[in-house]
């Protein structure tokens, strides 16, 4: 399942250069994927706990997952723009979401997880699927733009059945928008295996479009931002749209809500934590000698600090007013919005009142 | 009730499990399609165990898209089965929106009545448990608004075992609400006698002198609760549940407000163009010379359906409905 | 009207035009997107001449595919663009039903404020054209139903010129209903005077002390002819159009009904959760005192929109609207 | 655009065998392809000009297309099920639906166009693309009665964009059902060309699902018989899911009401009528003898009298009865319809009555 893919980092942690995806392996970027790596790893410990707790409605783990999504997110120029699903928290992370902003979805207080002006990366739906087309709308914007700017749009080997996923390809087809689109294959749609969804690989998706396609190992943080940057280079020079399908496997179950042991075989997952993108990542940085004791204790230490800022941040946090409902379903004056956000406000006064 | 028939105290999702097996074990064209409701048994377990014992033919784990299972379900009533789908969630619903408008609710019209479309679309919908977007919607005005759908949602775990068969048993395509946030209510459930009752009217929960709480799905219990909080206070209400949405069946309400002169309509989904507008407006126009106070509605603000830690204050609670009940009787 | 100002005879098709180049004119980042917008002008001719003038990169021939019409407009909105859609017939929105509900709708408000969602959605509705199936419907109830929408929808050239402007310059997304059956209809449209009121509300066109008819889009025409019609007996009519269903508007017909007593909404939609509806609900909730009678509604019936040799006893007419007024006058 | 297909007749009118999609051309078959090919054509023009003299509200001619809907059509068992757009009267024809059961529709008597379990094919949506799923429900549904049929699914080029027929190919994939899908690429959805829907030829489109393809001549009536026979039989048998493009042109508008003068040019127009699918055929059965004079002259009476059999019973046929568009709205009795029925009933003897 995972023999035909591009890889730069063997399980064993050998670097193997490819030559259409050239890149610059430095100590620092190996560290700065590293740190990335630890802290998506740490909020996404915290913010379970916090669920479990019960401070947040619901978590969506990603273990397993960060190989491929912080490589792509380097992958990304600060100018350029992400539309992401809510299982990205490695590309989040790398784009300088703060997870307390994040955190405020899951706890209800807010559907919005961040500012994308500051991020460069739109708010995630959960309707999935439904993004891959405002990827490529954007996109077409930057074209119209003339604007030295791509869009990465991720989702799902789920979201790939979905109609607005096959209309977006047909879009950036049709209208060479740049845009590279990422499949996680992460294997599992819920309880529901890929091969459900296709029995092609799915990155032979892309040729009948006429998008050219990449397969990588998901697990390996190199691949991904080398690959990604090839592909983002391009679609900023006018070559149009391309299809990467990222094999990886999600170790933790579909949310909090979910019981995978119903669905799914623990021996598969034995095998995918035997090919941890961040075991894979610490074995070559040893190979090379780029991950010495006082760095790892670092990045050990500002864990630590992010998972307690975390803890803080979140526990106890207030509820919101409740007439801050009312705001912003519209940019201008609504006359029904007003008339229903004044009636609560009287019914609140009598409620207080009585 | 007061007779011999065994019970058995069952939630809503039991009730509604208990239901569809016994609909597949009567008909062998029975089918049910969805996502995860296979080895998950569905995100509430409401189809646990079916797979297991029907198979895969007939319990179909679908691909990630809506408007798939429904499309390929109006193929396989076209076939001559009777496919039960599962939307996962209220939000959910849209990508299917064009299927089940232009071919679910049309196909036995445009086909002249040769081509019969039994279906059934079952829904979670509503707010209440604290979900994450696109997991509160009541979007149920969508589709009692389009000719050629049924609209069944069932009030209590009895109801939802004997209405999911009448709607399964219906030839005509049924889009069955259930109000998740009372999936784990308990109510005891008849499995002996034979399924009987017309799903398709309303039924009179309690009956009072002075107002009339007509509600549906969610808000049944809400509407019990206030009643007994307002007789406390020395209002007596009668309670209406719909039950049907399409076909709506008003003469219920219409006998009990020609007695008690004052409605009140409530609902979880927004209050404008809401089923609380066509209950007040054909209400008002059957009771025009009765009524003492114009129908009031209370229901979700013209807003989307917020984040949730607003959800208290938005869905309509006894609180809310005991405040109309003070400004319907103030009149 | 009386003014100097000169005007030009168009037909709505004209003016929508007219006005969509003005809008291009004066604003670069308004663009169109949709099915055979370009060198075909649009099967209307709506968009004739447009792609000429301001290219291919303003004026989209899209691939045929409404969701991705709609979700890529999103996309192109969050950069910063003002896209103007254009769905080909009614029956075919829905296919976008879901990016419209779930991202347009609720994109400014989900996003906190942050990003505004500027679109315009062009969707020539309604019957009378004697057109194939999917071609003569009015969905606009559902449009309306949905918050974090405006629906908006012309009754004449002159209107169309005007609001359609107004449609694109407002920053919330519209869903801008174009009365098929009115758009060859002429009107005098001043191009010279800035473009000024206010579309979010609803128009007097006619006063008359016995009975409020209230209506929209096709069905303006329509009533004002029949005002006319009851004029000859005796019978005089107010003639109000809403204009805009989301916001909705009132005012003038509370106004206008507390002082006939009588009001009727005609529509060419189901009349079972139509606009109707809540119009009927509201206003009597506003004028229950003031009302002689129930407030009438004249609609579609409970059907799909049937074979177009149908189509004379399906749509209200004159006469219908004249056996309404009949009815409410002799309460 | 028409090089790298799979041809059986050249359009000189010479045939040519194909190892994959062995036929048998006897004399008889060729005589019946021209028939059909005749009489649809007939249908065809007779409708136009019935539309032309107001008779009927609008026709989709379907010019040019002919080769391939016949051929297709003549590949399915009577067993077998169909599922087309409004543009197959070729199918219609040789499935056996009465043009006059065809033209209540365009004549705005009727929603429904014939009988489907006569014919064995359903009625046809005006809905772009949504049938595609009821090809491969009705697949399913074969599945599961462990019948020996398959389905034919036809659309557009057009159609290939939509987000259902993408899910119908991940659906018919995912079950393996007996489906065999045929796109008519008639380089035309209204005014935008086949380019605007794709880059990559439509027939690659379905590897990426797992599914085979196969790219035709579509003015090709015998490759159209041949090739989908073969697909249809290997669906039949288990083999699942397949694809075919058919290459063609509509040569004339896309309905009555459309004007291609605005879109096209005489040129292209020019070059497809060289490639006439009748006149192929006709070469080829002058060159082997089948076309003798005498049945010529039997086939266009035949078609003479179709053409008058048509324009008696269209012209001045008669309004349906009001109170019957309230029929079947329901297979069971449903209060609002009733009520609604009853309330016009009583409004159109008022008005009788005044
Ligand atoms: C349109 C839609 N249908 C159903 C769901 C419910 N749902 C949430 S996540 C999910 C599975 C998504 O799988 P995939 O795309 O592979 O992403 P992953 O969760 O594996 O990251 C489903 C079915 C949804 N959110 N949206
Ligand atoms: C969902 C939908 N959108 C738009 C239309 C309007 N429309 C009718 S035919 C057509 C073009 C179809 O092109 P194609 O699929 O290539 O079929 P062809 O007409 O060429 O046979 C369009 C856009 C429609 N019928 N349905
Ligand atoms: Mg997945
Ligand atoms: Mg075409």
């Amino acid at each position: 399942m995972t023999e035909d893919v591009i890889r730069l980092l063997t399980p064993e942690g050998e670097f193997r250069a490819h030559p259409d995806y050239p890149i610059e392996v430095s100590p620092d970027l190996l560290r700065q994927l590293y740190r990335d790596i630890i802290l998506t790893r740490r909020t996404d410990i915290e913010s379970t706990a916090l669920q479990r707790t019960g401070e947040l409605g619901l978590w969506c783990p990603v273990l397993g997952q960060e190989g491929v999504q912080i490589g792509a997110a380097h992958a990304m120029r600060p100018s350029d723009y992400g539309f992401t699903t809510y299982r990205e928290l490695g590309i989040f992370h790398v784009r300088g979401v703060d997870p307390v902003e994040l955190l405020h979805l899951y706890r209800g207080t807010s559907h919005a997880s961040w500012d994308p002006r500051r991020v460069g990366l739109g708010i995630f739906t959960i309707v999935i699927g439904s993004h891959a087309l405002h990827s490529v709308g954007y996109a077409m914007g930057i074209q119209r733009d003339g604007a030295d700017e791509a869009v990465l749009s991720c989702f799902g080997d789920g979201a790939t059945s979905t109609g607005d996923v096959h209309e977006a390809m047909v879009f950036a087809a049709a209208f060479n928008a740049p845009v590279v689109f990422l499949v996680q294959n992460n294997q599992w749609a819920i309880s529901v295996p890929v091969t459900r969804q296709t029995r092609a690989p799915l990155a032979t998706r892309a040729a009948g479009y006429g998008i050219p396609s990449v397969r990588i190992d998901g697990n390996d943080v190199l691949a991904a931002l080398g690959v990604t940057r090839v592909l983002l280079d391009r679609a900023r020079e006018g070559g149009g749209p391309a299809f990467i399908e990222a094999v990886t496997y999600r170790r933790g179950p579909h949310t909090t809500s979910d019981d995978p042991t119903r669905y799914r075989d623990e021996a598969e997952l034995d095998h995918w934590a035997s090919l941890d993108p961040l075991d894979r990542l610490r074995r070559h940085m040893e190979r090379v000698g780029a991950l010495d004791p006082a760095f790892v204790a670092e990045v050990d230490a500002e864990a630590d600090a992010l998972g307690e800022r975390l803890r803080e941040a979140i526990r106890g946090m207030a509820d919101p007013d409740p007439l801050g409902m009312f705001d912003h379903v519209y940019a201008e004056p609504h006359r029904q919005v007003t008339a229903d956000r004044a009636a609560m406000a009287d019914y609140l006064a009598t409620v207080e009142g009585s | 009730m007061t007779s011999m028939t065994p019970t058995t105290s069952m939630t809503m999702v039991q009730a509604l499990n208990a239901g569809l097996r016994r609909a597949m074990e009567g008909d062998p064209k029975v089918l049910l399609m969805g996502e995860d409701i296979g080895p998950l048994g569905g995100v509430f377990r409401v189809t646990d165990g079916l797979q297991k014992d029907f198979g895969e033919d007939r319990v179909i784990d679908s691909p990630l898209a809506e408007s798939g299972i429904v499309g390929t379900a109006v193929g396989l009533a076209m076939r001559g089965y009777r496919p039960v789908l599962e939307i996962q969630f209220d939000g959910f619903v849209y990508p299917a929106f064009d299927q089940i408008v232009t071919m679910v609710a049309k196909h036995h019209y445009r086909s002249g009545g040769i081509t019969p479309m039994p279906m059934v679309i079952r829904i979670p919908y509503g707010g209440g448990i604290g979900a994450v977007e696109h997991h509160s919607e009541s979007p149920e005005a969508y589709f009692a608004h389009t000719p050629g759908l049924r609209v069944l949602t069932p009030a209590d775990a009895a109801e939802a075992y004997v209405t999911i068969q009448q709607a399964i048993a219906s030839d005509d395509p049924v889009i069955y609400f259930e109000p998740k946030r009372r999936y784990w209510d308990r109510a005891e459930v008849d499995e002996v006698s034979p399924i009987s009752g017309n799903p398709w009217s309303s039924r009179v929960l309690r009956r009072g002198s002075d107002v009339t709480l007509v509600a549906y799905g969610p808000m049944v219990r809400t509407c019990l609760e206030a009643a007994d909080a307002a007789a406390e206070d020395g209002v007596e209400c009668s309670v209406i549940d719909l039950r049907s949405l399409s076909p709506l069946d008003l003469d219920p309400v219409v006998a009990d407000v020609q007695g008690t002169g004052r409605c009140i309509v409530v609902h979880e989904a927004p209050v404008m163009l809401g089923m609380g507008a066509e209950v007040a407006a054909e209400v008002t126009r059957r009771c025009f010379f009765h009524l003492e106070a114009p129908v009031e509605r209370v229901g979700g603000a013209y807003i989307p359906y917020p984040p949730n830690r607003f959800e208290q204050h938005y869905l309509p609670d006894v609180d809310r409905v005991l405040d109309a009940i003070d400004r319907v009787t103030a009149v």
